[in-house]
């Protein structure tokens, strides 16, 4: 929490609508850099860039929640589970094409087993 | 058994003292630690529940968000590289804040607005100004939704976290530090007890000892008062006679036992 | 109307041809019934935008959808424009013109972003695409865009008339963009004008019903940002129903209500607005629309004039909006609401 | 629009020529002088080009009037090519009218001697001027009457390929638009019965 008096951001892996949307509400940051906190993941995007983007974007300090689309979440499911740290949180959130399914949210697929455990 | 799952130390009376208020400590920390973990169990449960509604309703809201999209996209065309374009610095940033749950540190979002963007305030001018308005309006609940999402779901690994280790502590207490503590006194006691029973056994018989070097020297008085004469040479032997029989006492002991 | 027919008979009947390809009230019905956005492409095929539908492979996206409905566009727009003689070469380029300013725009802010041009090319509508686009991107800056690039393309006069270069740095891009496009809807109306005949009757009121909805939907989503009244006149096209007196009611208009006070002195308007409950500017856009297609319909009442082919682009493109909107309502589950985008065409 | 003014122009501009010349005294016997010396078979021959030019003309427009829109049209509705063929043949029978007229004109036309002075007799005038107005007649008609029927036709063409019920509608119009023709070529007939080089008087 190096930039706590400034507040942190969020970075998103996102598609294309749903970082339309986001950017809208001015959630976006270019710093003088011309490091975004976003990733615009089209077909073309690669799966290393996302899995480069989601390690930078987990281990800046500056960015305190990390929204990744639930396809994309998909595609680097691996690095999700893996990842454990508390911040930043990743959230995975539903896109346009693809409407929230529970079941294949990492975080709640704990909660579900935690539930179902005790 | 016994050797394995207690601590080596020399059964004393002070060792037992020290265990004993060992063991107290361990109890009374177990027990406390046990609250600690209910306490926490109840919040994780609260955050659980929450998570789950919270989660439910993103997925209604970025869903009613992306409508609201379409409608925008509907009234303006493809606006989306206007917006992409126009990012320059984050006008809504999360601040964290901690919140304290039985002395776990839960990390906490709160989302906040800086400054008027005015970039995208004249975004869609010619068409559809308003439909775009609408739609970052109803982003804007799906942000804020998300940033509550994102604290809980950062206290719900925290607490995760916290919850494990305290319950591997409260496992550790019961089940190998108590139990040892207890076998330890158990040993110690065990040993005292034999020293005493020993010492009590041995105590009996310098006491039978003396009740028959009485009863000897009585008779010695007795005989002395006979014949004077012969009486020099009879202590001698007889102190040898009670060495030889505490000797042999001690190894009936040894035998008995 | 006698020698119409010698250079753009031809066209025009592709064009009514085109047009008959454009789905019906009917198609719309059935488009609504699909579950699913396979559904959506299996009809689609069977229609005009069957080969451009056809070899998409399986997973579609609402995005791939129009993309492909677009491609069917820009594929009749380039046939016309390649068999175009002049004036109505010089017609159709205008017709194109209003999205070319859309790419200019977004090339320009791209380039100051310091985006990939080929990327961007890539966003650009292929409909206002030019020669010199891509050149666009060399300026490193508005002064080295507008002295090298911009006044080669066809929008030059534009820039040169109504922006000074000062202006290209500071002024707001969206501004910038609106500014154009006055300058543009003025150009195309003189250009009308001077075509003349029925086609000078026909446009004049298409652009007529363009630029006062222009001016209404600026005046709608310019209250409360920081444009100034004399900002937002300067925006307003210099025609129209509503020239010079509703314009001027318009600029001075605060909210809603007065903005309906002024458009309902227009006569045309009036019945717009009354179909519009008080306060309630949702469904404005979308009643605009309607009357649009209802305009653009009409053109097709009468012959030996290019309004058709205006008018058959607007209808594309409103049919695309259309099946955008039944996608999205389709893909997202909302299909209780398809019925509130679709602007039947016939 | 511009056409009819100046044809408007045309007809109005010519007796008012005349009646300024009459009204600046000019001698007009010069004028009269003229036309009795020009031979009655330049005016015979005029008419009868004129017959099958301006009509040919006609024809030929509104066959290209109709053609460029149902080819266009055909594109997409290939189904309309043979029935409009029908709005063809209308503007082609202008044509046939033309050539029609032209021939009983031709048939008209007989060797006269020329008087003593050059000039022609009264009937050899009378029948070259009837011709002449025959021809006309017919030519401009026709030439009206294939503008209007190509017009129409390229209507029917297009109105066929997006609704085919209105062809039959339309195809009405279109008759009536193809008997235009036919009044200038009966009046172009009777003018013509009248003309006879060899009539004595």
């Amino acid at each position: 929490m190096a930039q706590q008096d400034q507040g942190s951001l969020l970075a998103m892996i996102v598609d294309a609508d749903t970082a339309t949307g986001l950017l809208l509400t001015g959630v976006g940051q270019v710093d003088l850099r011309k490091r975004a906190n976003f990733l615009i993941v089209d077909d073309k995007t690669s799966q290393a860039k996302i899995e480069e983007a989601f390690k930078e974007f987990t281990t800046r300090e500056d960015i305190a929640v990390v929204l990744i689309n639930q396809v994309i979440a998909g595609m680097i499911r691996h690095l999700l589970d893996g990842y454990n740290k508390p911040v930043p949180a990743i959230l995975e959130i539903p896109s346009k094409d693809a409407p929230y399914d529970p079941s294949q949210d990492s975080v709640l697929q704990r909660v579900r087993f935690m539930f179902g455990e005790s | 058994m016994s050797t394995q799952n207690r601590y080596t130390v020399t059964p004393t009376v002070s060792v037992l003292a020290v265990m004993k208020a060992r063991l107290a400590g361990a109890t009374k920390g177990h027990s406390l630690l046990k609250k600690k973990a209910d306490a926490l169990n109840m919040r994780f449960r609260q955050i659980l529940k929450k998570i789950v509604e919270t989660k439910e309703e993103m997925g209604k809201v970025m869903k009613a968000s992306f409508f609201s999209l379409a409608q925008a996209r509907y009234a303006t065309g493809d606006f989306k590289h206007t917006v992409f374009d126009s990012v320059d610095q984050a006008t809504f940033k999360v601040k964290a804040s901690q919140d304290n749950v039985a002395g776990v540190r839960l990390p906490k979002f709160e989302g906040v607005k800086e400054g008027a963007d005015s970039k995208l305030g004249l975004i869609g001018l010619g068409t559809g100004g308003k439909q775009i308005q609408e739609c970052r309006k109803s982003f804007m609940t799906a942000v804020d939704l998300l940033v509550e999402l994102a604290s809980l779901q950062t206290a719900f690994l925290t607490l995760d976290e916290a919850i494990k280790t305290t319950n591997r502590r409260v496992n550790a207490l019961e089940h190998v530090v108590k139990p040892r503590l207890e076998n330890t006194i158990a040993y110690i006691k065990g040993e005292l007890d034999e020293l005493e029973r020993e010492e009590f056994f041995r105590l009996k018989k310098v006491q039978g000892n003396k009740k028959k070097h009485a009863e000897a020297a009585e008779a010695l008085e007795a005989a002395r008062a006979g014949h004077k004469g012969g009486a020099a040479a009879a202590p001698a032997a007889r102190e040898n006679e009670a060495a030889n029989v505490l000797a042999t006492e001690l190894q009936d002991a040894d035998i008995i036992f | 109307m006698c020698l119409f027919n010698v250079k753009d008979g031809f066209l025009e009947a592709v064009v009514r041809g085109y047009k008959l390809g454009l789905l019906t009230t009917a198609d719309y019905n059935n488009l609504c019934q699909c579950e699913t956005l396979e559904d959506i492409k299996l009809y689609l095929t069977g229609t005009d935008y069957g080969p451009f539908l056809a070899n998409e492979p399986s997973p579609m996206h609402t995005t791939t959808l129009v993309d492909c409905c677009t491609r069917k566009l820009v594929a009749d727009w380039r046939y016309l424009r390649e068999n175009a003689g002049e004036p109505l070469g010089r017609f159709l380029d205008y017709c194109t013109y209003g999205h070319m300013i859309d790419n200019v725009v977004l090339i320009v802010t791209g380039t100051l972003h310091e985006r990939d041009v080929q990327e961007l090319l890539e966003k650009c509508n292929p409909l206002g695409m030019f020669d010199a686009i891509a050149s666009l991107a060399v300026a490193q800056n508005m002064r080295d865009l507008y002295r090298l690039v911009l006044v080669d393309t066809p929008l030059a006069p534009y820039f040169s008339d109504n922006l000074t270069s000062e202006d290209l740095d500071e002024m707001n891009i969206e501004v910038m963009r609106n500014t154009l496009y006055k300058a543009y809807l003025d150009d195309f109306a003189a250009f009308v004008h001077r075509v003349g005949g029925t086609t000078a009757g026909v446009m004049s009121e298409l652009l007529s019903f363009e630029a006062d909805r222009r001016a209404l939907n600026i005046t709608l989503n310019s209250i409360g940002t920081e444009l100034t009244r004399d900002d937002r006149r300067k925006l307003y096209a210099n025609f129209g129903l509503l020239y010079p007196h509703g314009q001027a009611e318009l600029a001075v208009a605060e909210d809603f209500d007065q903005i309906r006070t002024a458009m309902e002195k227009c006569q045309p308007y009036q019945s717009i607005f009354s179909r519009l409950g008080l306060g309630e500017t949702q469904m404005l856009d979308k009643i605009l629309y309607e009357e649009e297609v209802r305009q653009l319909i009409n053109t097709y009442e009468q012959q030996f004039h290019y309004g058709v082919f205006y008018a058959y682009m607007r209808l594309r493109e409103q049919e695309i909006r259309n099946i955008m909107w039944i996608a999205e309502c389709v893909a997202q589950d909302q299909k209780n609401r398809v019925q509130d985008g679709i602007v039947f065409t016939f | 629009m511009r056409a009819l003014v100046l044809g408007v122009a045309a007809t109005l501009g010519l007796p008012s020529l005349l009646l300024l010349l009459y009204l600046l005294n000019v001698d007009l016997q010069y004028l009269f002088f003229l036309f009795r010396n020009i031979s009655p078979y330049f005016w015979s021959a005029l008419g009868i080009s004129l017959c099958v030019g301006l009509s040919i003309v006609g024809a030929a427009w509104g066959i290209f009037i109709t053609g460029s829109s149902l080819v266009g049209a055909a594109i997409r509705e290939p189904r309309i090519t043979s029935k409009n063929l029908i709005s063809i043949i209308f503007c082609e029978a202008v044509a046939i009218y033309g050539v029609i007229v032209a021939i009983i004109l031709q048939t008209k036309v007989e060797a006269v001697k020329p008087q003593a002075d050059g000039t022609y007799g009264l009937a050899a005038a009378n029948a070259g001027y009837a011709i002449l107005g025959a021809g006309s007649v017919t030519g401009w008609a026709n030439l009206a009457c294939g503008l209007s029927v190509g017009i129409v036709g390229s209507s029917a063409a297009l109105s066929d390929a997006a609704n085919s019920t209105l062809f039959v509608k339309i195809l009405v119009v279109e008759i009536f638009a193809s008997a235009l023709g036919l009044f200038g070529v009966i009046i172009g007939i009777i003018m013509a019965g009248n003309a006879n080089f060899m009539a004595q008087g």
